[in-house]
């Protein structure tokens, strides 16, 4: 197995006497998915918020392309290449969409500190912000105002963003959430190319969509992971299918 | 002719009998015939405002009962900020194109206001505010002021302590320059032992801990100045504290604008003034009764001083036309009316020159009010004249 | 200074932060419910001192008057609640800021149009006259002790309000959830006018209490007010617990620095310099109070992230 | 946008136009309250900066307004009495020339905006608000009680400082002066909105979250925007005392907090030209309601109160028919 780009080791985590994270462990390689699935409250946006910043975990680490990240604020950590996609859209919703990308492309080229030329004048920025938006089929609606784009369009954009960023990984937390069967069919084919840019560790609801991208699938429950294979090995997983596919099925 | 919105002013308060006076300077439009124009800044809205409203309406009392046409009166409210006072000031004297200012009643204000005026070569002439700064160095020859420097009723204070035989007084006032002012003047008279000198907060509102070191500490009396808000609270608060040692004070928390508010918890107090509404002379008799019938209340020393300055002003439109700046001005410094203080002249800093009587609170039917008890300094000058080199 | 004026002086301090305390406790109340900063809290704490003025010059009954104060201050507070403020809840806090900035400007000009510049009459209820002898023989107000123990009253009667009563559980559930609590039938917007009102109706009181020992006077609620955003502010916004904690912090801080801190700059100036640098500091010790709790707590002592 | 550019020109060309009226008409007041406007709507786009465009609502910005006013008149009163300002370790002097107090103006707020903002920037929304009212306030009853430079009574300048060339105390001259330095910040500020800086600062008052994840320190972004606000009020706050020719510690009251957030309120929050319109409005009304009543104030509050619930994007917003005041 190549040399993992994400490596969270034996993470912990409680709030009061709630464990969110009991010892988790997992890694991202290059070139896969890796979906992280789980009922609800099993810890998921726990985790995720301890890889991307944001929470500090009360023991273990979370390493990053040999980095040890695991104080580092979420800023540092995404300038190092971690690029992250929300559940909710955070977009600014103001901004117009290649306002967007180009705020990417800002926070990827360290400019930020540059206040007298025009960002939107700035020939190296838009050509970045311009190319993400290519990737996701959302240059000719570079003009609308965020707030105007269909939820679909958004989730695009919040990928976009994250592309502006030339991540080394990726974070993302349900893209798919909200869109129709032909979208997420899509999202699903986008991903499977930009895999072998940089890994994702995708979180995600829908199982379908999960089987049907993710090559390697952990599998949270109640702050552990209980097991973690390809597609094959965790629908054949005992306590997966008692633990969550069961539940799944009685829902 | 008094302008529209002063007009304003007086219908709206019912002025429909003026009652006739007849002042002894005769302030009628003679053979010199120059109009006047003066422009009144004071504060008529916000905290504070009852001191500026009795200003105004003392003022334009005097001003109608002169019955001089060619004087004319503009009234702008300062809100109490020195900034919008001093832009009213810019107003007045490049708008309005006025002669003379009045009408500022705090110190910060007239220290914004006055300068600007003379500086513009305009008169100020201060019924209220009066700042060792514009006493002593800083006076010029264009500055009247016809109330009293800011020590006077202080010292006074101090001079009656002394008289009541206190021997270890606790004394305090809030932290601001008028605040150390009082205190300085409040020393300069009594010259003995303190049992405690405190500074509070402008505007504090709880006096519990000061109350509870002036009971602790071994003292036989107490000064304090605490103008509005800050005397009323004080003062209830002292009543009730069961300590019961005497108290002095200048009139700012005796004042008819407050005694309503305090009740009987001032009840007895004495405090020092250069005026009261029961003083025996036949001027002061005519003011209350005039500004009782116009306005429906006792006039406050804030009420009196502008119906002194305003009477003082007539005197000099009388004599010399305010054109003319330096026989205006010799006509102000005559001092050429009939106070209703009684003997009233400047000194060489054209500061009052004055008696300070001791008040005792006192209630007259349900109202409270002020009566004279004795005389705590005669013929005071303030000690700043020395240092003005008019 | 001896003990015992030190005692007496704590104990000034905590009927200070007491009085603070019926002021934040509305502030906090309302703002932890409807997420709502009321700048015009100090006008409600006005309209509630010239309520009981007005009442007690009628009736010349001190407790017909406090009674006034609370009708009042919750009739004025439901009044701009349904009118003004339950537009404000979905806006964002610099348009309730700015709202209720122009509501003092409107409040405290109106009063004066109705009830003249002049300073108004309220005092001391005669059974609540002088002072009483403490163990230890400190002799302290009586009416300051009434207000400690109404002041303690509000606060208890807060804490049952809120943990054990239907109406309290409709409020906590407000404030975690406004979406499930109107699915469950409950008339949030009732909810919202009644919250308000008793906010106000406490602020009301508290203003008619101190009204008593102090100045009735336009103007006197914004003073009162940014020292309740301090208080509210050290002890967590949201919190009737920290409400009561930084109110009792401040006020002890606060008389505490402006009595003791004189004497410490005495120890090595001369007296009348340590008066004035000590009373200088004094008036600003309550701020940095204020800024140290957040240097460590960025959310006050009680407050959530 | 092409609207409210015709908004701003036509907004501009009255602030020139009035007083040129007004100096040929002979009326020097209607100068000074043009210049008071003038002042006003600097110390406004100062603020703004932070609060429009960074979404920082800062209830103390009278701590930089009384700084600027403050350095001022301390500089201008030492070289009114020639006595120097310290001499050890090293001489300061006094001086009357404005190019210099503007300086020391401006780094001073924008010292005292640094230690603030890095102070309240630990904190959000309420507790932000809350936290600047209270260093506002801090500074007030610290000047009030502070004697060497006059305590609550201020300080008086006799005579308006000196600008090489020009004679200050000419209202025409001094408004003319006041005027080129808005439309200088103006420029400046407009150039800083449409940069990267500015772009983060809006993008993290938008959506914090991205901000930061696309790698972008928001809390030293914010910091950055908080200092030059202050900074920019506090130039204000320096021409306002020359305007006046007086400082006190009014000028570091809530009330100015409040005032200048009023200002880009009634213009229109987050637009270059919001707090133009904004206190050049304050000052008519000021002007005319105050002289219809005693108590205009509740006419103030009353229009206050109607911008803010019905009319969302203040004058500007109103008359372009633009809602959100994202200058882009």
């Amino acid at each position: 197995m190549p040399d993992s780009i994400l490596k969270v080791s034996n993470i912990e985590k409680s709030f009061g006497a709630l464990k969110a994270s009991d010892g988790i462990s997992l890694d991202l390689v290059p070139g896969e998915i890796h979906a992280l699935i789980g009922p609800n409250g099993a810890g998921k946006s726990t985790l995720i918020k301890q890889i991307a910043g944001g929470l500090k975990p009360d023991a273990g680490s979370v390493q990053f392309l040999g980095h040890e990240i695991t104080g580092m604020s979420t800023a540092q950590r995404a300038r190092l290449g971690l690029g992250r996609t929300f559940q909710i859209s955070a977009l600014a919703m103001g901004f117009t969409v290649l306002e967007n990308a180009v705020l990417g492309a800002v926070g990827q080229s360290g400019s930020v500190f540059r206040f007298f030329k025009p960002a939107m004048k700035d020939a190296a920025l838009l050509a970045r912000a311009r190319s993400a938006l290519d990737r996701v089929n959302l240059r000719d609606y570079e003009n609308v105002v965020t707030s105007e784009l269909s939820h679909g369009q958004r989730r695009q954009l919040e990928v976009a963003v994250a592309l502006t960023l030339a991540p080394k990984a990726f974070l993302m937390d349900e893209p798919m959430a909200g869109m129709g069967g032909e979208g997420s069919k899509t999202l699903t084919n986008f991903l499977q190319e930009l895999k072998h840019e940089a890994p994702i560790l995708l979180v995600e609801h829908d199982m379908d969509a999960v089987f049907a991208c993710a090559d390697r699938i952990s599998v949270l429950v109640y702050g552990k992971i209980i097991a973690t294979g390809s597609v094959e090995e965790i629908r054949a997983h005992p306590e997966v299918r008692v633990a969550y596919l069961g539940e799944e099925d009685a829902a | 002719m008094i302008s529209t919105k002063a007009m304003q002013t007086l219908r709206m308060l019912g002025a429909a009998s003026a009652v006739a006076l007849a002042m002894a300077s005769g302030a009628v439009a003679d053979g010199h015939g120059g109009k006047v124009k003066i422009g009144l800044i004071t504060t008529l809205t916000g905290g504070g405002a009852a001191l500026g409203v009795d200003i105004r309406d003392g003022f334009l009392l005097g001003i109608k009962q002169a019955g001089n046409e060619g004087i004319e009166v503009v009234v702008e409210d300062d809100q109490r900020k020195p900034d919008i006072a001093v832009q009213l000031a810019d107003k007045m004297i490049q708008s309005e194109k006025v002669d003379i200012m009045t009408g500022i009643v705090w110190s910060n204000l007239a220290l914004a206001v006055a300068p600007a005026a003379t500086a513009q070569g305009k008169f100020y002439i201060s019924p209220n505010a009066g700042p060792a700064q514009l006493a002593g160095k800083g006076c010029h020859e264009n500055y009247f002021n016809v109330a009293w420097q800011n020590d006077g009723p202080h010292e006074a204070a101090g001079a009656h302590a002394k008289e009541l035989g206190f021997k270890n007084p606790f004394i305090l006032a809030p932290n601001y320059p008028a605040g150390k002012d009082a205190l300085t003047g409040f020393k300069r008279t009594y010259a003995g032992d303190l049992a405690g000198e405190l500074y509070t907060k402008l505007g504090q509102t709880d006096y519990a801990a000061e109350i509870a070191q002036i009971r602790a500490s071994d003292a036989d009396g107490i000064f304090f100045f605490l103008p509005g808000g800050m005397g009323i609270s004080f003062l209830k608060q002292y009543a009730d504290s069961g300590i019961d040692l005497p108290v002095v004070g200048p009139a700012f928390s005796f004042d008819q604008t407050i005694l309503g508010a305090v009740g009987e918890a001032a009840l007895g107090i004495h405090n020092t003034a250069q005026w009261s509404p029961d003083l025996d002379n036949a001027a002061s008799k005519a003011f209350v009764e005039s500004f009782k019938a116009e306005y429906g209340r006792i006039p406050s020393i804030y009420a009196q001083q502008a119906f002194d300055t305003a009477n003082l002003i007539v005197s000099a439109a009388a004599k010399a036309d305010v054109k003319d700046t330096d026989a205006f001005r010799e006509a102000l410094r005559a001092a050429d009316f009939v106070s209703t203080r009684g003997d009233f002249k400047f000194g060489s800093n054209q500061h009052p020159i004055q008696d300070f009587y001791v008040r005792e609170v006192i209630k007259d039917g349900d109202v409270f009010t002020n009566k004279i008890i004795g005389v705590a300094l005669e013929d005071r000058q303030d000690v700043y004249a020395a240092e003005c080199k008019l | 200074m001896t003990t015992l004026l030190l005692i007496e002086q704590i104990l000034n301090g905590l009927q200070f932060g007491v009085m603070l305390f019926l002021m934040a406790a509305g502030l906090t109340l309302i703002f932890g419910v409807m997420g709502l900063i009321n700048l015009a809290h100090g006008s409600l704490y006005m309209v509630g001192a010239f309520a009981a003025a007005a009442m007690a010059a009628w009736t010349g009954n001190f407790f017909l008057a406090l009674v006034a104060s609370l009708v009042a201050a919750a009739i004025v507070g439901a009044l701009i609640e349904l009118t003004v403020i339950r537009r404000l809840y979905e806006r964002d806090h610099l348009d309730q800021v700015l709202a209720t900035f122009a509501l003092i400007l409107i409040f405290s000009e109106a009063t004066r149009w109705i009830f003249g510049s002049f300073p108004l009459f309220l005092n001391i209820p005669d059974v609540l006259k002088g002072t009483v002898t403490l163990p230890g023989g400190i002799e302290y107000s009586v009416y300051r002790l009434t207000i400690i123990v109404i002041g303690l009253a509000v606060a208890v009667g807060l804490f049952l309000l809120i943990s054990k009563t239907r109406v309290g559980m409709r409020i906590r559930a407000g404030e975690n959830d406004r979406e499930m609590i109107a699915a469950l039938g409950v008339d949030i917007s009732v909810l919202y006018t009644m919250v308000f009102a008793l906010g106000a109706a406490l602020a009301g009181l508290s203003g008619a209490l101190v009204g008593a020992i102090q100045s009735v006077e336009v103007g006197m609620g914004e003073p009162v007010l940014i020292l309740a955003f301090v208080v509210i502010v050290i002890g967590g916004i949201g919190s009737i617990k920290g409400a009561l904690a930084g109110a009792i912090l401040v006020g002890l801080t606060d008389t505490l620095g402006r009595t003791l801190l004189p004497v410490v700059f005495g120890a090595f100036m001369d007296p009348s310099s340590a008066t004035t640098v000590g009373s200088a500091l004094a008036s600003m010790l309550i701020y940095i109070l204020m800024a140290g709790v957040l240097l460590f707590k960025p959310t006050g002592l009680f407050g959530s992230a | 946008m092409l609207r409210e550019r015709y908004i701003n020109i036509l907004i501009l060309a009255g602030l020139v136009l009035i007083p040129a009226y007004a100096y040929f008409a002979e009326e020097p007041f209607t100068i000074t309250l043009a210049t008071r406007a003038v002042i006003f709507a600097l110390a406004g786009v100062g603020l703004n900066l932070a609060l429009g465009q960074g979404g920082l609502v800062s209830f103390g910005h009278a701590a930089y307004f009384g700084m600027g006013g403050y350095a001022m008149g301390i500089l201008a009163s030492h070289a009114q009495n020639y006595e120097p300002i310290m001499e050890v370790p090293f001489l300061i002097e006094g001086t009357n020339s404005m190019p210099v107090i503007w300086l020391v103006a401006i780094v001073m707020s924008a010292l005292l905006a640094l230690v603030i903002g890095a102070l309240s920037l630990r904190t959000s929304g309420v507790y932000f608000i809350m936290v600047t009212l209270a260093f506002g306030q801090m500074f007030y009853y610290f000047t009030i009680s502070w004697p060497a430079y006059g305590g609550e009574d201020g300080l008086s300048i006799y005579v308006r400082n000196q600008f090489p060339g020009l004679n200050t105390l000419d209202p025409i001259q001094f408004f003319g002066i006041c005027f080129v330095i808005l439309l200088a910040v103006l420029f400046l500020v407009d150039r800083i909105n449409k940069s990267p800086f500015g772009l983060a600062l809006n993008g993290a008052h938008q959506q914090e979250e991205r901000a930061l994840t696309v790698g972008i320190n928001v809390y030293r972004v914010r910091l950055v925007a908080f200092v030059i606000s202050g900074a920019i009020t506090g130039l204000a706050g320096a021409l306002f005392a020359d305007l006046n020719r007086f400082v006190s510690p009014t000028m570091f009251s809530w009330q100015i907090s409040g005032e200048i957030m009023i200002f880009i309120i009634l213009g229109g929050v987050a637009r270059l030209f919001g707090p133009v319109a904004g206190a050049a409005l304050y000052i008519v009304l000021e002007h005319f309601l105050g002289g219809l009543s005693e108590y205009w104030f509740i006419y103030l509050g009353a229009i206050l109160l109607f911008v803010v619930l019905f009319a969302k994007g203040g004058i500007i917003g109103g008359l372009s028919k633009k809602e959100t005041g994202r200058a882009g």
